[in-house]
């Protein structure tokens, strides 16, 4: 569990608990979404129904890394405090198969091409709405950097 | 269609920074404007529609078409405040086009108008509760990532893309409502701050306080004004949100596009001259190859080649589009249409495009899932 | 009405505090209602509209509208979010009723959510930059000036106004989805807090969470559905504005009830149940005058003497109305009609007006000029 | 002219200027609304352009006093700071025949009736948007009091 104490120090929570998690508690962080038992659909961010059939979904990991669709770095004023500037992306999910938007390791905004390998990870990045720190969901490098959270 | 719609008046004001202009006013000049231009009084409109997409937000307003229409003389008629992003102007239209065919009324009245040069306006984006703006999806940053996957499949250069600024700030010069009334040159599109890689600030559409208004109304009536233009096509649909979308092969715009055609019975071939919605250039681009102007993948060379500029044989946004007419969200759906009526009546001056007949408006809100969450076309004859 | 409509399906949640449900999965439960009510698939539905007043002003939410539907699975299709105050609901209704009256679609969908139980509501009122507004006029104001203005003319009692909350509450007993489902005392409605002279607590209708959907359909397909509900009057309006404005016979009112009969060809003598905008007891009782149930000034009596309580010759509010059932604001125009149609069907339980074939829904919103901004009526027969 | 500089001290700005003046710069305060030319229609507050012909109409006093039409004691918590509780109500003014709604000077709120008389006055009274203190136009009891502004 992320967002928690940890040691001594408080970790700002997560953004949206439950978007992310550790695949087994311990293993590399997956996007969590939801996958419908009666029709099969997966989708991302996880749903309180299925849109496809109303279906009572469940929490399923997605993917836990893909190659990046698309991306771009913005450089206008960043909102919720986000670094500027800061990078974000479609990725191409193993597994799933979804493709799915996402902020990037800001420190790879100057090293980014299309169909690049990345993998999830969770990092303090910006605020929330309430003008509080907190963690959010990311695409990295696939070697986990020491900006990584939680280990 | 059944039952034929007309295009019986059109309104606009001027679009960029109005301070000392209320929204309402704004929107108020609009209508005075278009029933003028229709020759009829404020009694003669059966119905009205407001559209607006900030003003909640922003000033914490409601119901205020009912305000705008008031301020026009109009009382005891039907009225509804219409919001849909980007395309709140252009799905107001569709609905007065349907009160009109369902026999409600004779003639209903549309009026857009948004007033965004604000302090308190920040990015637009797509909803402060969704979960993309939360992870720092801005407008700019969802067609950026466009661009950049159209470049990596297709080629297209920041150049093309620059292209369509080129093109449409030069027709903006012709436009006297226009925001931006002045050239820029391919460097100095590429040399303006870089706002979401690839997209300069030159390939953004400007915010802008403005307001347009169009009164539509039965054929009977046409025939009593003088009316010519047809309305013989106005829709509108939502997004398929399906995942994988395919960012650069648009399914909901090619979609949309192809059922419009198909209502109008008309084909890219017989267009004469287009109003997209150019937010960004590569917007454009990509309405291109929605419209089947070219191939998929082309429209990067469409533009470098001057096909869509005034004079070539597909003009688009010679009105200078949102890139130079800039984007007062409410009214932009509105105007769009209001500038293909100029056309098509021959009245659009130096920007006139020659022997027009058939135009072609299009437009897209709101972002949802890597796809669109509305998107209107209407295709109008003379 | 040229081309018949029909009520396919209807579908509400609970109304009242739900702080754990988002709008959006408010507004998809009522849908999913409506949409297993009328025995449709998703697919089945040409076009939707989504009423809400107040996401835009809170939550900085635009076209939620598209969200509410895609979550239903209902992609690709004309959708548009609309507002009008307290009738933003019976507007989108009325939209609905156009779309297939025009031939646009064979059905139509509307739903109608409100989430209002956040600590950023604040009072409501007209729009943040209305003059009303920033004198003061917050909208218990509004309509307590009216009841002062009657008690003076009419002689009407405080008692009589508490009445109505009286015959609402225990009306709301009877309706699971009510907000308030407790019995008051006329003496605890007049004990409650003053909100605004001689308006109490309990004379106020509650805020509240909650969403309301509604299926319409043609001709054909209600005889496909055996849906056997028809919509023989929808009308919209909005206030003359004409000033002095009588603020205790209400011309607008009046005359959009007036034009509402006069569609369906009935009278209020015809109507066995009614459902009116009881956002405040007075509003009740100036709408049973306008509705022509009591000579003006007559109200008061009207419902001291108990015709308008469910055994009455003129049930008003069956459901609770908006003083016990709660009022989401862009849920509140839908859920009339959904309760006119569990009535006329005769699935209305404890609070079934026996023998019910034709039924009116009424509702007013927005301020402007002493007058309305928008009104609406509905009338619905088995 | 009030909500300017006063000897020393600078008066509060007026909530929305140009809503009242007082007559010939000096008599009693009375509110202005338009005159159309064109119609004759007058209106209360101004406009710029007559909404019933869209004629440019003039600024015109449109009553300085008038009889108290309808009225309530708002005992809710009240916005703009507003005291708690305040008055509002309907007057019917004298010439213009309008019949406009105001704030009632909040030292009378105990003894309103219907058809009682009033004149307009500008208080200080509540704050503006932005949280200012301001003045506001009030209808008052017709003898002034204490807490006129502006004398
Ligand atoms: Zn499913
Ligand atoms: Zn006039």
């Amino acid at each position: 569990m992320t967002g928690t104490m940890c040691g001594d120090v408080t970790e700002p929570a997560e953004l949206v608990p439950g978007l992310v998690e550790r695949v087994n508690g311990r293993g590399p962080y997956a996007l969590v979404g939801s996958r419908c038992p009666d029709c099969g659909a997966t989708v991302f961010p996880s749903v309180v129904r299925c849109p496809y059939c109303q279906g009572q979904p469940l929490r399923q990991g997605v993917g836990a890394a893909g190659s990046l669709y698309t991306y771009t770095v913005v450089r206008t004023r960043a909102p919720f405090g986000l670094p500027e500037p800061y990078a974000v992306g479609y990725v191409d999910l193993d597994g799933s198969g979804l493709r799915v938007f996402g902020l990037i390791d800001p420190a790879m905004a100057d090293e980014l091409t299309v169909g690049q390998r990345v993998e999830v990870g969770l990092m303090r990045l910006g605020v929330d709405g309430q003008g509080r720190p907190c963690l959010r969901p990311v695409f990295r490098s696939e070697h986990p950097t020491a900006s990584e959270v939680g280990r | 269609m059944s039952g034929e719609v007309y295009i019986a008046g059109i309104g606009s004001t001027a679009f960029g920074r109005q301070p000392d202009v209320s929204l309402l006013e704004l929107a108020a000049e609009a209508g005075r404007r278009a029933l003028a231009d229709a020759g009829i009084k404020p009694a003669d409109v059966g119905i009205g529609f407001f559209a607006n997409a900030l003003a909640g937000k922003l000033f914490g307003d409601l119901t205020i078409g009912q305000n705008v229409f008031a301020a026009l003389g109009m009382s005891r008629l039907p009225i509804a405040n219409v919001e849909n992003a980007c395309t709140s102007g252009s799905t107001a239209f569709y609905l007065a086009c349907l009160a009109v065919r369902a026999g409600e009324v004779d003639c209903a009245m549309v009026i857009g108008a948004e007033k965004m040069c604000v302090p308190q306006l920040g990015l637009l984006s797509s909803g402060d509760s969704e979960l993309d703006t939360l992870l720092g999806l801005v407008t700019p940053a969802s067609f950026a990532m466009r661009a950049r996957r159209h470049m990596a499949e297709f080629g297209t250069t920041v150049e093309q893309l620059a292209q369509v600024s080129v093109k449409n700030r030069s027709h903006g010069v012709l436009n006297a409502l226009a925001q931006f009334r002045s050239e820029v040159s391919l460097g100095e599109v590429l040399a303006s701050p870089m706002i979401a890689d690839p997209l300069t600030r030159f390939q953004s559409c400007p915010i802008a306080d403005g307001a347009s208004a169009l009164i539509v109304c039965s054929e009977s009536m046409a025939r009593r004004l003088g009316a010519r233009i047809t309305v013989r096509a106005a829709t509108l649909s939502t997004g398929n949100y399906d995942n994988p979308q395919d960012m650069v092969r648009w399914r909901t715009d090619r979609e949309g596009v192809e059922k419009a055609y198909e209502i109008a019975g008309v084909g890219p071939a017989d267009l004469d001259v287009i109003e997209c919605h150019d937010a960004f250039t590569i917007a454009e681009i990509l309405h291109y190859e929605a419209l089947g102007l070219c191939p998929v993948g082309e429209g990067g060379r469409l533009v470098a080649e001057g096909v869509t500029a005034l004079g070539g044989s597909k003009p688009v946004n010679v009105s200078g589009g949102l890139l130079a007419r800039g984007h007062p969200v409410g009214a932009t759906g509105v105007e769009q249409i209001v500038e293909l009526t100029r056309q098509l009546r021959g009245n659009a001056g130096a920007r006139q495009v020659h022997g027009a007949r058939l135009g072609l408006a299009h437009c897209m809100g709101g972002d949802r899932a890597a796809d669109t969450k509305s998107m209107t076309v209407a295709v109008l004859a003379a």
